[in-house]
């Protein structure tokens, strides 16, 4: 797996400081903290199926909204426990990934990627109208239990999670499932002439893909204590999540999460001067200057950055 | 080493703008506003605060601090109105909310508002399950006002409508029911199918549910049409000049009436390019179409000369806002500040403002007690604007009334006659 | 003046160099045929004439330099090329791909129809037939069509038979004859078939691993004892 | 019957304005443009400022939204498709992103707040009990003059033909001399033209508001999916299929539910026969 102490002593370092955050930062902050937590989440979740393999999903809410809504409605309508009602919409969310890979299996590219915006909408429609009574239709529920209460609680729930999903899809993806995948995105065919089964592999990864989805949403709706189809099932909630991830840069593990990072802190800082949803014209101005400078992300200018100014230290 | 020096530079940054982030100034009463900042309703309830603000510091702000207003956007979204909801409570920390949220942004936040216990006025948002909530949990609502009245008050008001207009003077003895998939659209439409045909003697023929985000009401129409009704009753609060203006555009030949939250803004003749005549709402009573009692039309006239954009008159919300602030600042005052919120809950409870025009009662800021039963429909309202519910108003406000847009793009109350300015009418393209 | 010189051109793919130094002239009025195995480097010579490469070098035309034009503005200057694999429009009928052949040259259809009729018959009998439903001869003769439709004095032709019946070839070089004799086009072909180039060029270059190894006419070259083993097989 | 009919016809052709341009883009370049939204949302609100607030001719009000969306459309090429050179995933996430952006710059200009435009064509006439509006039967019958002669440009003038050859085989299409960027630039105009002009009718039948690029982009995704690429006709019949489709489905089950059978059609047809009704084997 080629990993070095280094590794476990940067993670671990990490780690760290997210954990001693709260004592050096604003309860406001650990709010902010929160969302760019789950969005980390989301985004490492968008990853492991559209980054690495190479199937864009512009439907990804469809995957965490089955998590979502699946605990919601055991919790308010059958008073599931959320112990259980979690590992539930976990399970469930893996069989919307199975169905998610239905398509896969026959179309690639463009289509592969209307397919899952279509499924969002269908879902988005479908939630509105059948069984209102289930989910809520179209304002969704509110008063869901919720796992914790408080900035600081809320924010060890989240950072802990996060960790643990980002740590799991780092270990995993230096296996040779992670090499695996990463080939089919660059060429599928060539994987499946060396033997190996593109169909298990595409499995695997819309399986852990959909399991992060599920859990991630499980875990978020059960902290906002509220879930409306609008926010969820909606384009700009996409947009979000894709740009954290290829704004961090996709195909690795901590990309995801600093493109979160800096997106959730980049809109909260802009609050106080454009309070609105005008707020999106520097965010989404932003990020298209930065895909379109490197479609690699960040993670690949910092890498970029770092070797120029150590060529410009030895030159001193 | 200039990579070291940098790295260096960025950490100090970092922390510096971290320690600024944790130091919270604190030498004013901070009033967090949350709602919609691009809609018109947002945007009323957020400058009616703003100028009592404005007053309240020109008379030396509250307990001898000055009142500061901070914003949060909620973009009509519940998840980004949670957010909102946060940043004003932990970031900003303010003392005291006023919200021009909808119902179901509203609904969103309130575990957030339980959970901080800052007293928080809602100014937009008629959910009667917030108050049921009021009622259930007293403790923990306690910080929790709405002065508007409640979806019930405005379904009841219809109901009479229905009886003294709708049936005794236009003859129409069946309705169809047009209401959007939403938690205002489903309260009213439950109220008034309820009540519609045992108090008013209407049929309600079908109800037929519409998605907010339907583009094509031609087909819609065509279904209301062939049930065979005498009228259409329309409950839509979001998008609502789309359906009123395709109404219109499409000269649907069947009356149509009931609730259009887009009707009761000024610019709804404007919004709807004039393709809007003929359409009448319930709306709650500082609306369109008023005369104005004397401090309501002093507060509008210093509202525009201050704001040149839209809206230009404050939507009712607007005035509730104006007024709201105002008695939580004294309620602040009384109790000593908002950071015992049961003891300002008290304080507020109080709180009862009389305006009078042409020397009858016309507008009242009260709120109902926690055991006053309304008598009509025989239930609490906690927390709850003061409303009174039959003739001659002289408790409360009617708290809704009816108004009409006309063809040529006037408007005025039609209902209850005491306070009706025009008559109603139904639209000149329908044969009679 | 050669209608065609080629001096020094190299060709790249990436970091990859397929062409070495090339350097040869095509006269106006000759067909030439570049012979070679395959991967030898002969689509990539007649891509890089038609701009389709990142090369090294100089190509002229009729004196004028071409290297590194836009494919568009080659066709203009009058090259025109049948690639190997046709590259035809194969949801079009074979009229209008013949028309989008004409693309610079709008006032020639006429004429440039007539000719192709002349030549292909069959062509005409199908003109309204999608190109996809062809078979391989038939598709052979629309690219040839296609490329003449521009008008060229210079015609590239990448490998005219593979993969086509004796009988087909035989009425390929035929054409390709008549273009020469009584259109007096200038016709470069590779050929992997050195048989059937020995049969048709007056002049012959063999290409190996993207060298020039040797050049000179038919008889000259089926007299040289290695190459005749290599790529003439007696 | 005969007023579902009209109400199906009248939709139809609506939808099928909306779709043609984003049908062309996908057909000739091979991209998947998601800001094709955009340019009925810039078109919409360059009317509405125009002809609405400005109050110029209701003609000129159309002719600088297509002015615009044309100038959109060429920004677009030259500034997001051109320097990414055919990576269509990066296109793709790129006009996402630029879809949010514009979105965002009309919220920073216009507000939140939904407008109403006035109908291009004042007038109602009914038929049947249908009320057919001037304007949308303008529309429709646009829609049909304009797709109809788009299939006779593509098919009988050289531009046409150069942009069926650059679609089916670029190399094909640059050895006969077309300028592929020349070609695929003007599509892009074309595109953003017919987009703009769509939006102006588009929102003058339902409203004008921000988020109002999200609705025509699934159905024109709809269209092009269940009608393939490549196809002008395919996209003039599929536009009826799922325009009659949402007649039927709130006229006959329930108006809620409109949506839902679009997306299950998509859905269907896609994992069924993933070229459409009426594309090419060529995925």
């Amino acid at each position: 797996m080629g990993l070095r102490w280094h590794h476990f002593a940067l993670w671990g370092l990490f780690a760290v400081t997210l954990f001693v955050l709260p004592e050096f930062v604003s309860r406001g902050t650990l709010r902010t903290l929160i969302f760019a937590n789950f969005l980390a989440i989301f985004a490492i979740s968008w990853d492991t199926l559209s980054g690495r393999t190479g199937y864009i999903s512009f439907g990804h809410p469809f995957l965490i909204g089955i998590g979502a809504y699946t605990t919601a409605i055991l919790t308010k309508r059958f008073d599931v426990a959320m112990e259980i009602s979690i590992p539930i919409a976990v399970i469930a969310t893996m069989v919307g990934g199975l169905i998610v890979l239905l398509p896969a299996l026959r179309i690639k590219g463009s289509y592969f990627a209307l397919v899952t915006l279509a499924m969002m909408e269908l879902i988005y429609q479908l939630v509105q109208v059948i069984r209102p009574d289930l989910t809520g239709g179209t304002r969704g529920m509110s008063g869901l239990p919720t796992l914790t209460r408080g900035a600081v609680n809320g924010y060890y729930m989240s950072v802990s999670l996060m960790l643990a999903i980002a740590l799991t899809t780092w270990l995993v993806m230096r296996t040779r499932l992670g090499t695996a995948l990463s080939a089919i995105g660059m060429n599928e065919e060539a994987v499946s002439g060396s033997g190996l089964s593109v169909t298990k592999l595409k499995m695997a990864a819309f399986l852990f893909s959909a399991f992060i989805a599920g859990l991630g949403g499980a875990v978020y709706i059960h902290y906002l204590g509220s879930i409306a189809p609008r926010a969820l099932f909606d384009i700009n909630f996409v947009f979000t999540i894709i740009v954290a991830a290829l704004i961090g840069g996709a195909g690795t593990t901590v990309g995801p999460i600093a493109g979160a990072f800096f997106l959730t802190f980049l809109l909260e800082y802009l609050r106080p001067y454009l309070p609105g949803a005008e707020r999106y014209m520097v965010y989404s101005g932003l990020a298209l200057i930065l895909y379109m400078a490197q479609p690699k992300g960040m993670w690949e200018l910092f890498f970029q950055g770092i070797a120029k100014f150590d060529r410009l230290g030895r030159r001193e | 080493m200039k990579f070291g020096k940098i790295l260096k530079a960025v950490t100090a940054a970092g922390v510096i703008s971290a320690a600024s982030f944790a130091t919270a100034a604190y030498a004013e009463i901070k009033v967090g506003f949350i709602g919609s900042l691009s809609s018109d309703t947002g945007l009323s309830t957020l400058r009616g605060a703003e100028m009592a603000i404005e007053e309240l510091n020109a008379k030396g702000g509250v307990l001898g601090e000055k009142i500061k207003l901070v914003t949060a956007d909620t973009q009509e979204d519940v998840t980004e109105g949670i957010k909102a909801y946060e940043y004003l409570a932990e970031t900003e920390e303010v003392d005291f909310i006023i919200s021009g949220s909808i119902d179901d942004v509203s609904l969103g936040w309130i575990p957030r508002m339980q959970e901080f216990q800052i007293p928080t006025l809602d100014t937009w948002t008629s959910s009667i399950s917030i108050i049921d909530m009021v009622v259930q949990d007293p403790e923990v609502m306690a910080p929790y006002f709405m002065n508007i009245a409640s979806d019930e008050a405005l379904a009841t008001l219809y109901i009479n409508f229905g009886a003294d207009v709708l049936k005794k003077q236009m003859g129409w003895n069946s309705v169809v029911i047009l209401a959007e998939d939403t938690g205002f659209g489903q309260a009213i439409t439950g109220l008034v199918t309820e009540a519609i045909s045992p108090v008013a003697g209407i049929e309600v023929k079908e109800t037929i549910i519409y998605d907010v985000g339907t583009v094509d009401f031609a087909p819609i129409f065509a279904k209301a049409q062939a049930t065979g009704a005498d009228f259409i009753y329309q409950v839509s609060s979001v998008n609502s000049q789309v359906i009123s203006s395709q109404y219109v555009k499409l000269q649907v030949p069947m009356p149509m009436t009931g609730v259009n939250v887009s009707a009761l803004g000024m610019e709804y003749w404007e919004d709807t390019g004039g393709a809007g005549g003929g359409i009448s709402t319930l709306s709650p009573l500082p609306s369109v179409g008023f005369k104005l009692d004397p401090t309501s039309q002093a507060f509008v006239e210093r509202y525009q000369a201050k704001y040149k954009s839209r809206p230009v008159i404050p939507h009712f919300n607007g005035f509730n806002a104006y007024y709201g602030l105002t008695q939580a600042m004294a309620a602040a005052e009384e109790a000593g500040g908002f950071k015992d919120a049961k003891k300002w809950s008290a304080a507020m409870e109080k709180q009862d403002l009389k305006l009078e025009l042409d020397g009858k009662l016309w507008l009242r800021y009260g709120f109902w007690g926690k055991d006053e039963v309304e008598e009509v429909t025989k239930r609490t309202y906690p927390h709850n604007a003061r409303f009174d519910l039959s003739a001659p108003y002289d408790d409360a406000q009617p708290s809704m009334v009816v108004v009409q847009w006309k063809e040529d793009g006037s408007v005025g109350v039609v209902y209850p006659f005491e306070y009706a300015t025009t008559k109603f009418e139904i639209p000149s393209w329908i044969k009679k | 003046m050669a209608l065609l010189e080629i001096e020094n051109l190299s060709a790249f793919y990436g970091k990859a160099q397929a062409l070495h130094d090339l350097t040869f002239n095509v006269e106006e009025g000759s067909i030439i045929a570049m012979v070679g195995a395959n991967g030898a480097g002969k689509s990539t010579l007649l891509d890089s004439i038609m701009g389709l490469t990142q090369t090294k070098g100089d190509i002229r035309l009729d004196g004028t330099p071409i290297t590194a034009a836009k494919p568009q503005d080659i066709v203009v200057k009058g090259v025109g090329y049948a690639p190997e694999r046709f590259n035809l429009f194969p949801y079009m009928t074979v009229r209008d791909n013949l028309l989008v052949g004409a693309y610079t040259a709008r006032e020639d259809i006429e004429t440039n129809l007539d000719m192709i009729h002349k030549l292909f018959p069959r062509l005409e009998e199908r003109e309204n037939q999608e190109t996809v439903s062809q078979s391989g001869g038939e598709r052979q003769m629309v690219s040839l069509g296609r490329a003449l439709m521009s008008s060229p004095r210079l015609l590239l032709v990448d490998e005219p038979t593979i993969g086509l019946a004796p009988k087909v070839c035989l009425e390929i070089a035929d054409v390709l004859k008549r273009l020469r004799d009584e259109f007096s086009l200038t016709v470069l072909i590779t050929e992997q078939n050195a048989n059937f180039a020995l049969s048709l060029a007056e002049q012959i270059m063999v290409l190996e691993s993207g060298h020039l190894v040797a050049s000179g006419t038919s008889d000259e070259l089926s007299s040289d004892e290695r190459l005749a083993a290599a790529y003439f097989g007696h | 019957m005969l007023q579902v009919l009209i109400q199906g016809l009248l939709l139809s052709g609506l939808y099928a304005l909306i779709a043609v341009g984003f049908t062309l883009i996908f057909s000739v370049g091979r991209v998947l443009n998601l800001a094709y939204g955009a340019y009925l949302l810039i078109g919409g609100y360059t009317y509405f400022y125009f002809s609405q607030q400005l109050g110029l001719p209701k003609f000129a009000g159309v002719a600088l939204a297509g002015i615009i969306g044309c100038a959109l459309g060429i920004l677009k090429f030259q500034l997001i498709v051109r320097p990414l050179k055919g990576n269509h995933v990066a296109i793709e996430i790129s006009t996402l992103i630029l879809a949010v952006f514009l979105q965002s710059v009309v919220i920073f200009v216009f507000g939140d707040s939904s407008k109403i435009l006035l109908p291009i064509i004042p007038g109602v006439e009914r038929v049947a009990g249908a009320a057919i509006p001037f304007s949308n039967l303008f529309a429709a019958i646009a829609s049909w003059v304009i797709l109809i002669s788009l299939w006779l440009f593509v098919r009988s003038t050289h531009m046409g033909r150069a942009m069926q050859a650059v679609s089916m085989d670029a190399k094909g299409a640059a050895i006969s001399g077309v300028d592929a960027t020349k070609i695929n630039m003007f599509t892009w105009a074309l595109s953003g033209t017919l987009g703009a002009i769509a939006g102006v009718f588009f929102a003058s039948y339902t409203q004008l508001y921000p988020g109002m690029w999200v609705a025509p982009l699934i159905i024109a995704v709809a269209v092009v999916i269940v009608g393939g690429i490549g196809s002008i006709i395919g996209t003039l019949i599929v536009a009826h299929i799922v325009g009659f489709l949402e007649i039927l489905t709130s006229a006959y089950i329930a108006p809620e539910l409109r949506g839902v059978f679009t997306m299950l059609l998509i859905i269907v047809i896609l994992v069924w026969r993933p070229s459409g009704l009426f594309g090419r084997e060529e995925l």
